[in-house]
């Protein structure tokens, strides 16, 4: 589903990680960790096409999805009104079936400003199930949800790699996920500053 | 020779103003490119 | 993309969605003029079209920095753009929609504001063209000047100082719309209608550009 | 070597450096003979009395206003196409010689229409065309001076460069539209510079120009040098404060 090759990363002109390589299988999970700032959100945002890697490869054959832990809802809108947009957005239809998978049926009508934190989690992993892309690509989904919401989410994103989805996630803490994991700090970049100010130094 | 008649402030004042705009932004960058340097040259030394 | 627009209308209509925020400034400002430069109708008849027209300019640009800050803040603007939809059309659909919200409504409540302002008679219908041709430039280049300063701490002042000296075609030439009237004012309405086209043509590509460097 | 090995910083610096002094010299030279060649030894014009030693510093200056604008914008293509630091530090080097020039050209060209207008400021077409260019000028700036990473800086002020070209042209006819031009043009027309003076107004006026340019290229090349030295500052800070990094013996499942 998705294979990277000896890829450099970058923030803010400089290196950050280097010499990544791992491959994604469909029905597989990838869990990047350590610690704040080793460059788990900037890989995840050059997996998504945000920002372009300094070198290596990316292959996914599957098209990535992207969510950032700010879950891009906006709080005027009910939470059907932001999923249909969504919705809308990626070509597909809001269907009563998606809300009920994620227990978000009786919050349909409701402002999305009123929901909790674990409420808003389940609105972006609808509009993640939304986008009927294959790969996910979540970056700390599980910040400042209660356990409970945890094993739920931990349950929505198995249900996805059963359907034969991918996902790569980034995220500090456990989340109770039988996959594979990769600490970053084995990659961080060295003294060889391959960033854009190589030019200056 | 140099008789600059009637107009005399008029082209006195054009040639202060101008002279006064040249200088500031020469001083400006001679000034810029001394702290550049200064700045680089500490740079190096303890980052190298 | 169609999602795109209705999203935005639909927040902008809602409560605290700023809908008639421009039409409200437009208005202000216009009603305020006469207390500043005099009641006497001879010199209001003469200011009118360009008291209109930079009023028109200035509510235009007030509704501008908040045009991508929101999807910004929220994240939605990293979502949209690692969504199918083009980043060129959402610039286009974000000036579209700031047009509805704002170049629009003043395009319709510009000639009652005219009344009160003595606006000749004969004037009024190039008023309205020249507005309706004009303000789409308006959002489009706000667009533009919105993108380049998404993410910047004061963003919105920046914006004024940028997209400002870029409204000065299209205001000068709105301006000579209305005051030449018949005898010329055609050709002032073509040649804003020329910059116009120009600029809905181009300008979402720079936007989306300046967006993907901001998104980086 | 190909000029784009010069776009190599340090290259750039090692060749450009040593050249400073001699051009500082040469505009110093230039623009001075100029100036003093035209202020004392140039008979009064028929027409304009003194104010016509104006011209000395006024075309001279409107010229390198449009020139600065135009290097920017090349500047800007080129880094935006090649991706090369150095072009886009000369651009944003460049800017303020550009306004520099631009409110000299104003304030000299206000002054010498005072006598003839009978005001201080008159929106005679050209000038008011510099009037629009100084703002974009400002916009320009401010783009650079609000953004952080310099390389995101670079690509947003190249955009809107080239937007603002486009503009500037367009504003250049809207303002001649707006309004006919308050009197037919000086003697000598203000921006072209054009021949139509006599011989011995021409003769300073030319090495002024001369000077000017050679006073624009020095003041770029300096300007550059201490972007590209404070640009290197900032990458030497950027990588001493980066993380040390891990040796690789840590649980490692993947």
């Amino acid at each position: 589903m998705l294979r990277v090759r000896d890829l450099t990363v970058a923030r803010g002109g400089l290196a950050v990680l280097e010499g990544l390589t791992f491959a994604v299988a469909p029905g597989e999970a990838l869990v990047l960790s350590g610690p704040n700032g080793v460059g788990k959100t900037t890989l995840l945002r050059t997996l998504a096409g945000l920002q372009p890697p300094l070198a290596g490869e990316i292959e996914a054959t599957g098209q990535a999805a992207y969510a950032s832990h700010a879950d891009g809802v906006k709080g005027q809108l009910t939470v059907a009104e932001n999923l249909r947009f969504w919705a809308g957005i990626y070509g597909t239809r809001l269907t009563d079936d998606v809300l009920a998978a994620f227990a978000l049926a009786d919050l349909a009508d409701r402002p999305a400003r009123t929901l909790s934190a674990g409420q808003l989690r389940r609105t972006g992993l609808a509009r993640l199930a939304l986008t009927g892309r294959p790969l996910w690509l979540l970056d700390e989904p599980t910040v400042s949800l209660d356990a409970e919401s945890v094993a739920l989410f931990a349950g929505q994103v198995r249900r996805h790699l059963a359907t034969g989805g991918a996902a790569v996630i980034a995220s500090h803490i456990d989340i109770g996920l039988d996959a594979l994991r990769l600490d970053l700090r084995a990659y961080v970049a060295t003294e060889t500053a391959t960033g854009r100010d190589e030019a200056f130094l | 020779m140099m008789s600059l008649g009637p107009h005399a402030m008029a082209v006195l004042s054009a040639y202060a103003v101008s002279l006064l705009l040249l200088a500031v932004l020469i001083g400006a960058s001679l000034r810029r490119d001394r702290r550049a340097r200064r700045a680089l040259e500490e740079a190096e030394r303890d980052h190298g | 993309m169609r999602a795109l627009l209705l999203r935005d209308l639909r927040i902008a209509t809602r409560a605290g969605g700023g809908f008639g925020l421009g039409l409200a400034f437009f208005l202000i400002v216009v009603v305020l003029v006469p207390f500043g430069v005099g009641a006497e109708t001879a010199t209001l008849r003469l200011i009118a079209p360009g008291i209109l027209w930079v009023g028109a300019l200035l509510a235009a640009l007030l509704t501008l920095d908040r045009l991508f800050a929101l999807d910004w803040e929220d994240g939605s603007l990293a979502l949209i753009a690692t969504s199918p939809a083009p980043l060129e059309g959402v610039a286009l659909l974000k000036a579209l929609a700031h047009w509805l919200t704002t170049g629009l409504p003043l395009t319709l409540a510009a000639p009652l504001l005219g009344v009160l302002l003595n606006l000749a008679p004969e004037a009024y219908p190039w008023l309205v063209a020249s507005l309706l041709v004009g303000t789409p430039a308006l959002s489009v280049i706000g667009t533009f000047g919105a993108a380049l300063t998404v993410g910047l701490r004061r963003g919105g002042l920046l914006l004024s100082l940028l997209v400002l000296p870029l409204y000065v075609p299209t205001l000068i030439f709105g301006a000579e719309a209305v005051r030449r009237g018949a005898d010329g004012g055609a050709t002032a309405l073509a040649l804003m209608g020329g910059i116009t086209l120009g600029a809905l043509a181009l300008l979402p590509f720079a936007a989306a550009a300046a967006l993907r460097v901001n998104l980086r | 070597m190909s000029l784009w090995d010069y776009a190599n910083p340090r290259k750039f610096l090692a060749v450009t450096t040593p050249l400073l002094p001699w051009l500082a010299a040469a505009s110093a030279l230039l623009v001075g003979s100029s100036l003093i060649w035209g202020f004392f030894f140039t008979p009064e014009a028929e027409r304009f009395g003194s104010t016509v030693k104006i011209i000395y510093l006024h075309v001279p200056a409107a010229l390198m206003a449009i020139n600065a604008w135009l290097m920017m914008l090349v500047a800007s293509l080129i880094w935006l196409v090649r991706r090369h630091h150095v072009s886009a530090l000369a651009a944003k080097a460049a800017a303020p010689v550009g306004v520099t020039m631009t409110l000299i050209a104003l304030a000299t060209g206000a002054i010498w229409g005072q006598p003839t207008w009978g005001t201080w400021w008159v929106w005679d077409p050209r000038l008011t065309s510099f009037l629009i260019l100084f703002l974009f000028y400002l916009g320009y700036i401010a783009l650079w001076e609000a953004i952080e990473d310099p390389d995101t800086a670079a690509d947003l002020t190249s955009v809107l460069c080239m937007v603002g070209s486009v503009f500037a042209i367009l504003s250049r006819y809207a303002v001649r539209f707006w309004n006919q031009g308050l009197h037919q043009g000086t003697s000598v027309p203000v921006a072209t510079g054009g021949r139509t003076v006599a011989d011995v107004y021409f003769i300073p006026l030319a090495i002024g120009m001369v000077g000017f340019g050679v006073l624009f290229v020095w003041l770029v090349l300096l300007r550059t040098g201490s972007e590209i030295r404070a640009r290197r500052t900032r990458a030497l800070l950027a990588r001493a404060r980066r993380m040390p990094p891990v040796p690789l013996a840590t649980e490692r499942e993947a």
